[in-house]
C-alpha cells in the first residue's frame, strides 16, 4: 500500500510535507527543466521586497565543514514583477505557493501584503530573519515586541494565511514563537540561517564580500532540530521546519520533533532534483517502517 | 596530470559530449567527502561527440580539486551539465583573436576547434607562469593559424603579459572578434583593449557558485544597465561568457 | 628561520596560542600518554563544580554533519579533588593551567575562586556558558547584566586573571562580551557549544538521553568566526577563540578575527595529538606565508 | 563479507597484535568521509603477533561501517589502540562459561584462545538470530570444549535465546566464572543468572564513545558505589569489561 504523504497546513493541503525553501529554489522556472513540480508539496519563492533589490556584491557563497554561507542579500525583481511575470508561470504547476516577503518596515510588509491580497498564492511568509539586509531585516526577529506587532500588522492587512519565519540567532527562540502565536500568526517556518564568517587564511580576507552570512546546510540539522523541538512544546500553530535536510530520514527527524512540513534549501544547490529526491526516500522510510500515513510521525518524538 | 599543478580528466556523457557550447561548464560534485557540500564548476575542455568523451583540465587549488585529482580510471563522476551560455559565434566572423591566461585557457580549446569548423582564421596568445605551466601547446596549435605564447618568466616564448602581446597585435591588425579567459587582471586589461581598439569582446568570468542553475543567486557578477547603473546577473545562466563592455570587473570578482 | 610562536595573555606568556579545550582534555592525564605536553601552550581542565558530580545518563554523544552533541553535564570530581590529585599531576608540565569553574550561583563561583587564590594555576575560567546543567549554566551568560555580576563578583575573590567563556546562543554577543569587560573580566573565552538536538529517525527518539545537548567541531567553526570578530571589534581584552578547529589554517583563522590564543576541543576527541598537530601545522603555515612572529596575525583580517 | 552484514577485517599493526588482551577494542577514523567526525569502537576479534595481523568483526549499521566495509586491500587506516580493559582471567581459574549473542560474539575469539592457552576448560554459548547470522563455528569449536549454539528461529542449534541454554547449563554444572559480550537485554539476563547462581562474571559492555582515551568522559556507564548509589564510570578506560554485580544495565545504555 502507497502511504499517504498528505498533510495539511491552516486547512491548505499539500500533496507532501516537503517545501522547497525561499531562496534556494528560484521561482520555481530554473527547476523545473530537471523535476516535475507538479511532484512538489510546495515552493516558498524567492525572498521579495516593495521595490527590486540589487543584492551584495560577490563572493556571495562560501563553503563550510558541512555548510555553506550565503550572503545574497535579497536580491529579487520587486513584488510587482514577480505578480506579473513570474508568478503566471508558477501557477501552471500544481503545488502550493508560498510567497516569502521582506520589508525595511512594517508598512512595507503589509503593503505587499495588500498587493497579494487577490493574487492567487496560498501562503505569505514573513521573512523577519534575513541577515543579509542592514536594516530591518534580522533585527525584526529578535525581540518578541516588535514579532507580535509585525505579526498583528500584517495579519490585518493579508488574505492568505501568514506564516512567520523566524531567525535562530536568538536567546531564546520559544518566546519569539509564543509571540507570533499571540498575535495571530498561521504558522511558522524555522529556522533561517545562522549567522557566520569564514575567512580565507592564505589571503588574509573574509570569503564573502559581506564579511558576514547565513550558515544553512547539514552543519546547522541539530541546531534546527532543537528549535523545532522547543518551539513544537510551547505553540499550537503549525511548523514548517528547515534547517539542512538533505534525505528522507531527515525529514522524518523534523516531523518527530514536531513539524508538520519542512522545507528544503540548501540541498537545491547541491542538486537540482533534491526536493523529489527526499520525497521519494521519506515514502521508502515510511514504507519500511510500516507508517502508512505521515501524519502518524508529526510529534512522535518518544522522550 | 598535465603540469605539476593541473590535472586533465575525460569521462563519459554522451548529454555533455553531444550539445556542450564552447564556454560552457559542467558542474562536479567532489566525490567521498560529504563535509564539502558544494559542486565545483570546470569548464568543458573538449568533447568527443562521436565517444561521448568529455575533457576537462583542472588546476588543483583546494580540497575539492585535490580528491577530484586523486579518482581512479573507472570510478564514477556525478556531473551536472553542459551548463551556462558559452561563447556566441556569429556566422559573419572571419578573423578571431583567442586569449588565454593560465587554467583559463581550458574552454579555449573546444572554441578553436569550433572556429576552426567554421573557417575562422584564429590568432590564439597564451600567457603562462612560465615553461613548467604550459600544456596543450601542440593541439592549440593544429587548432589555430598562429600561437603566440608568453611566460612570466620568460622560460617559453615572450617573457612578460600576454596583454603586452595581444596590444602589439592589435595594432599591427584589428580582429572581428576577441574571446578571452583567464585571470581576472587580465581580463581587465583585455576589457581595456577592446575598448581601445573597438574590437568586440567576448569574455569567461569566473564567479563562486551555488546550484549552477541560476537559482540562488550567488554567483553574480555586475552587469551595466542602460540608465548608467548596474545591476547583478548570473555567472551560471547569463554567463560565463559575457560581451566585455558590458560586465563590470572589480576587486570583488576573483580569480583563478 | 624558527617562527616565535608565542603569545601574551593578562602578563602570562603562552609558548604558543594553542590551549586545549576545557572537558575535552580531561585533566591532562590520559593524553600524555600520547603527547608532550610541555608542547601545548596551555590546558583548560575539565569543568569543575564546588561538589562531586555524577553528571548526565549515557547516550551522552551523537555525531552529527562534521559535529558533534555532547551533554556530559559537568561529570567532575569537584574542586577540593582536583586541586589534592589532579592538579600535582599537571604541574609537573612546563604549560599554562586555566581552571574552568562551573557554579549554580554567583557564591559557588566565588568560593571556588577563594579555593584557587594559593593554588599555581595561571587563569581562572569562568564557565558561565555549560549548555548541559539545569540550574544556572547557560542562563547566566544570556544576560548581560548577570554576566556583568558575576563577573564582577568572583573578580573581587580571584587573585588569578579571570577569563569568561560565554555560550553563542545568545542573540548578541557584543553585548555580553561588553558587560565582561566593563566588569572587570580579564579576557574572554568564546564559544561554548551551540545547543542543539540529533534524533534517531529509525528508534524515533533522541539520540541522547538528555534529549539535547551542545553541538561543537568543524560545524560551528563560522558561527565561532563571526563571534571572535563581533567581539574583536566591541573590546580591547584578549580573546580566546575556539569552535571547531582542527587546523593550523583553522587556528589562523581565529587569530585573523581577533583572538589571541586558541582552543581546540573536539579535535581532541579525533585525535589525541590533535593539539600538538595543530601547533606543527600553525608553523608550517607561517613559515610558508613568510610570517615571523604569530602576533603579526592577531586581528589581522583585511576588510 | 562473512554474512549478510558482518564483515571480517584485517590489518597489519604489530604494536596492538602484540599488546592487545581479549576484550580490548580499536577505535577506528572512517577513511575518506570528513563530515564523520568520530572514531568507531570496534572490539579486537583476534590477533596474531607473529605477522601483526589484527582481526575484526563488525556489523554494518550505518555509515561509519558502510564505508569500512567499502576499503579494498592495500588501503591505509588509522587505528588507535589496544584500549581500554579487557577481561581479566585469574591463574586460578579451571573452568568458564563464555556467552555471545549477535555481533557481541567477536571479542570472545580472542578470549578463548588466551583461555585455551591457559588450559580452561570452556563451554562457549552462542545466541544468533538465525542460522545466516552464523559465522566463525569452526574457529569456535576449535578454541573451546564445547559449543551450543542458539537461533532465534530454531534454523541453527536449538531454538530460543542462548540465555536459556545458559539457565540450564547452569543448573546442570557452575563454572569457575562467565565471561559474556552481546546486546543489552541479553546482558541483562546474564547479570541476573550470575547472581542468583552465585557465578563471578565479567561482561563487556557497548557506549557511544568520543576520545575512547578516558579524556572527555561521554561513555559512561553507571556503576554501583560502596555506599549504594552510583556512580558514571567510562566504558573506554574503565571498561568495556566491568564485573556483572558492579554494572548497572538501565535503558539508557545502547545495544549493538
Ligand atoms: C564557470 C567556471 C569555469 C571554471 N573552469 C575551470 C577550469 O576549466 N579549470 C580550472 O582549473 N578551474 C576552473 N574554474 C575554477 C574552479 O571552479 C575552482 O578552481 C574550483 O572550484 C576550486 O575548488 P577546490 O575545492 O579545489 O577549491 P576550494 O578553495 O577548497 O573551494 C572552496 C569553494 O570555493 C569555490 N571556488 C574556489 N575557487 C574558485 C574559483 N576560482 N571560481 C569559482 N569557485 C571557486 C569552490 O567551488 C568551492 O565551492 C572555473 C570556475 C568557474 C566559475
Ligand atoms: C567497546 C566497543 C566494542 C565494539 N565492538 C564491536 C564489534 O566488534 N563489532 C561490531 O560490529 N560492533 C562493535 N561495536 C559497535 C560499533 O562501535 C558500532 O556498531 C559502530 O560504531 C557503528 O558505527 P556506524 O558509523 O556504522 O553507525 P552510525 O549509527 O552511523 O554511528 C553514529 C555514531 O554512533 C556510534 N554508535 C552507533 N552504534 C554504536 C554502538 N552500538 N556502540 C557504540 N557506538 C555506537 C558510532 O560510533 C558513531 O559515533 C562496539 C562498540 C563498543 C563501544
Ligand atoms: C542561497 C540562499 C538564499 C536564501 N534566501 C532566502 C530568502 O530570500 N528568504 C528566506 O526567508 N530565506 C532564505 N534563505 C534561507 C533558507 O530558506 C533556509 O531557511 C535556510 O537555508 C535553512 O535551510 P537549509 O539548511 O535547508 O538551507 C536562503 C538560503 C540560501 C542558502
Ligand atoms: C565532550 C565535551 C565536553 C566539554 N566540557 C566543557 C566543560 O566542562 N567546560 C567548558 O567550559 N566547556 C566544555 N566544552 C566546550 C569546549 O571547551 C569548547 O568550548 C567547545 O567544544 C567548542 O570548541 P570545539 O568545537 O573545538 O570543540 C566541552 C566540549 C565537549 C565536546
Ligand atoms: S550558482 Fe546559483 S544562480 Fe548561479
Ligand atoms: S570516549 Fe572519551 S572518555 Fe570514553
Amino acid at each position: 500500500m502507497k502511504p499517504r504523504l498528505d498533510v495539511e497546513i491552516c486547512g491548505v493541503s499539500f500533496k507532501n510535507p516537503v517545501i522547497a525553501a525561499s531562496g534556494t529554489f528560484g521561482f520555481g522556472r530554473e527547476y523545473a527543466e530537471y523535476v516535475d513540480l507538479n511532484m512538489l508539496g510546495g515552493i516558498a519563492v524567492k525572498g521579495l521586497t516593495l521595490l527590486p533589490k540589487k543584492g551584495n556584491p560577490p563572493p556571495r557563497i562560501a563553503e563550510t565543514p558541512s555548510g555553506i554561507l550565503n550572503s545574497v542579500g535579497l536580491q529579487n525583481p520587486g513584488i510587482d514583477y514577480f505578480i506579473e511575470h513570474e508568478l503566471p508561470e508558477l501557477l501552471k504547476y500544481d503545488t502550493r505557493i508560498i510567497v516569502n516577503i521582506n520589508g525595511n518596515t512594517i508598512d512595507e510588509y503589509c503593503r505587499m501584503a495588500e498587493k497579494l491580497r487577490d493574487v492567487p498564492v496560498h501562503f505569505l511568509e514573513l521573512n523577519i530573519s534575513c541577515p543579509n539586509v542592514k536594516q530591518g531585516g534580522v533585527a525584526f526577529g529578535t525581540h518578541p515586541d516588535v514579532v507580535y506587532d509585525i505579526t498583528r500588522s500584517v495579519k490585518a492587512h493579508a488574505k492568505q494565511p501568514v506564516l512567520v519565519k523566524l531567525t535562530p540567532n536568538v536567546t531564546d527562540i520559544k518566546e519569539i514563537a509564543i509571540a507570533v502565536e499571540k498575535a495571530g500568526g498561521d504558522g511558522i517556518s524555522l529556522i533561517n540561517t545562522v549567522l557566520g564568517m569564514a575567512i580565507d587564511a592564505k589571503k588574509r580576507r573574509p570569503v564573502l564580500a559581506n564579511i558576514v552570512g547565513g550558515l544553512s546546510g547539514p552543519a546547522i540539522k541539530p541546531i534546527a532540530l532543537r528549535m523545532v523541538w522547543e518551539v513544537a512544546q510551547v505553540v499550537s500553530i503549525p511548523i514548517i521546519g528547515m534547517g539542512g535536510i538533505t534525505t528522507g530520514e531527515d525529514v522524518v527527524e523534523f516531523l518527530l520533533a514536531g513539524a508538520t512540513a519542512v522545507g528544503v534549501g540548501t540541498a537545491n544547490l547541491i542538486s537540482p532534483t533534491a526536493c523529489i529526491d527526499i520525497v521519494n526516500q521519506l515514502e521508502e522510510y515510511m514504507v519500511q517502517n510500516g507508517i502508512g500515513d505521515v501524519n502518524e510521525l508529526i510529534g512522535g518524538l518518544r522522550v | 596530470m598535465i603540469t605539476s599543478h593541473m590535472y586533465k580528466m575525460a569521462f563519459l556523457s554522451e548529454g555533455i559530449a553531444l550539445n556542450a557550447n564552447p564556454g560552457q561548464f559542467v558542474h562536479i560534485k567532489v566525490p567521498g567527502d560529504n563535509s564539502l557540500l558544494l559542486r565545483r564548476p570546470i569548464s568543458i575542455c573538449d568533447v568527443h561527440p562521436q565517444t561521448g568523451m568529455v575533457e576537462i583540465v583542472y588546476q588543483v587549488v583546494g580540497k575539492g580539486t585535490r580528491i577530484l585529482s586523486g579518482m581512479n580510471a573507472g570510478q564514477v563522476i556525478d556531473v551536472l551539465g553542459p551548463l551556462g551560455k558559452g561563447f556566441t559565434i556569429s556566422r559573419e566572423i572571419k578573423s578571431a583573436f583567442v586569449v588565454g591566461g593560465g587554467c583559463g585557457i581550458a574552454p579555449l580549446k573546444l572554441l578553436m576547434r569550433r572556429l576552426k569548423e567554421m573557417g575562422v582564421v584564429v590568432t590564439a596568445l597564451l600567457g603562462f607562469r612560465s615553461r613548467e605551466a604550459v600544456y596543450g601547446l601542440e593541439e592549440f596549435e593544429m587548432l589555430s593559424d598562429r600561437v603566440l605564447v608568453t611566460t612570466d618568466d620568460g622560460s617559453l616564448g615572450r617573457k612578460g603579459l600576454v596583454t603586452q602581446v595581444l596590444e602589439e597585435e592589435l595594432q599591427q591588425l584589428l580582429p572581428d572578434i576577441m574571446f578571452a579567459c583567464g585571470p581576472t587582471p587580465m581580463l581587465k586589461v583585455v576589457q581595456r583593449l577592446a575598448k581601445e581598439y573597438s574590437v568586440p569582446c567576448q569574455m569567461s568570468l569566473e564567479e563562486r557558485m551555488g546550484c549552477g542553475i541560476g537559482g540562488c543567486l550567488v554567483c553574480s557578477c555586475a552587469v551595466r544597465t542602460p540608465d548608467g547603473g548596474f545591476e547583478y546577473k548570473r555567472v551560471c545562466k547569463d554567463g560565463p561568457v559575457f560581451w566585455s563592455q558590458e560586465v563590470m570587473l572589480d576587486e570583488a570578482t576573483i580569480g583563478c
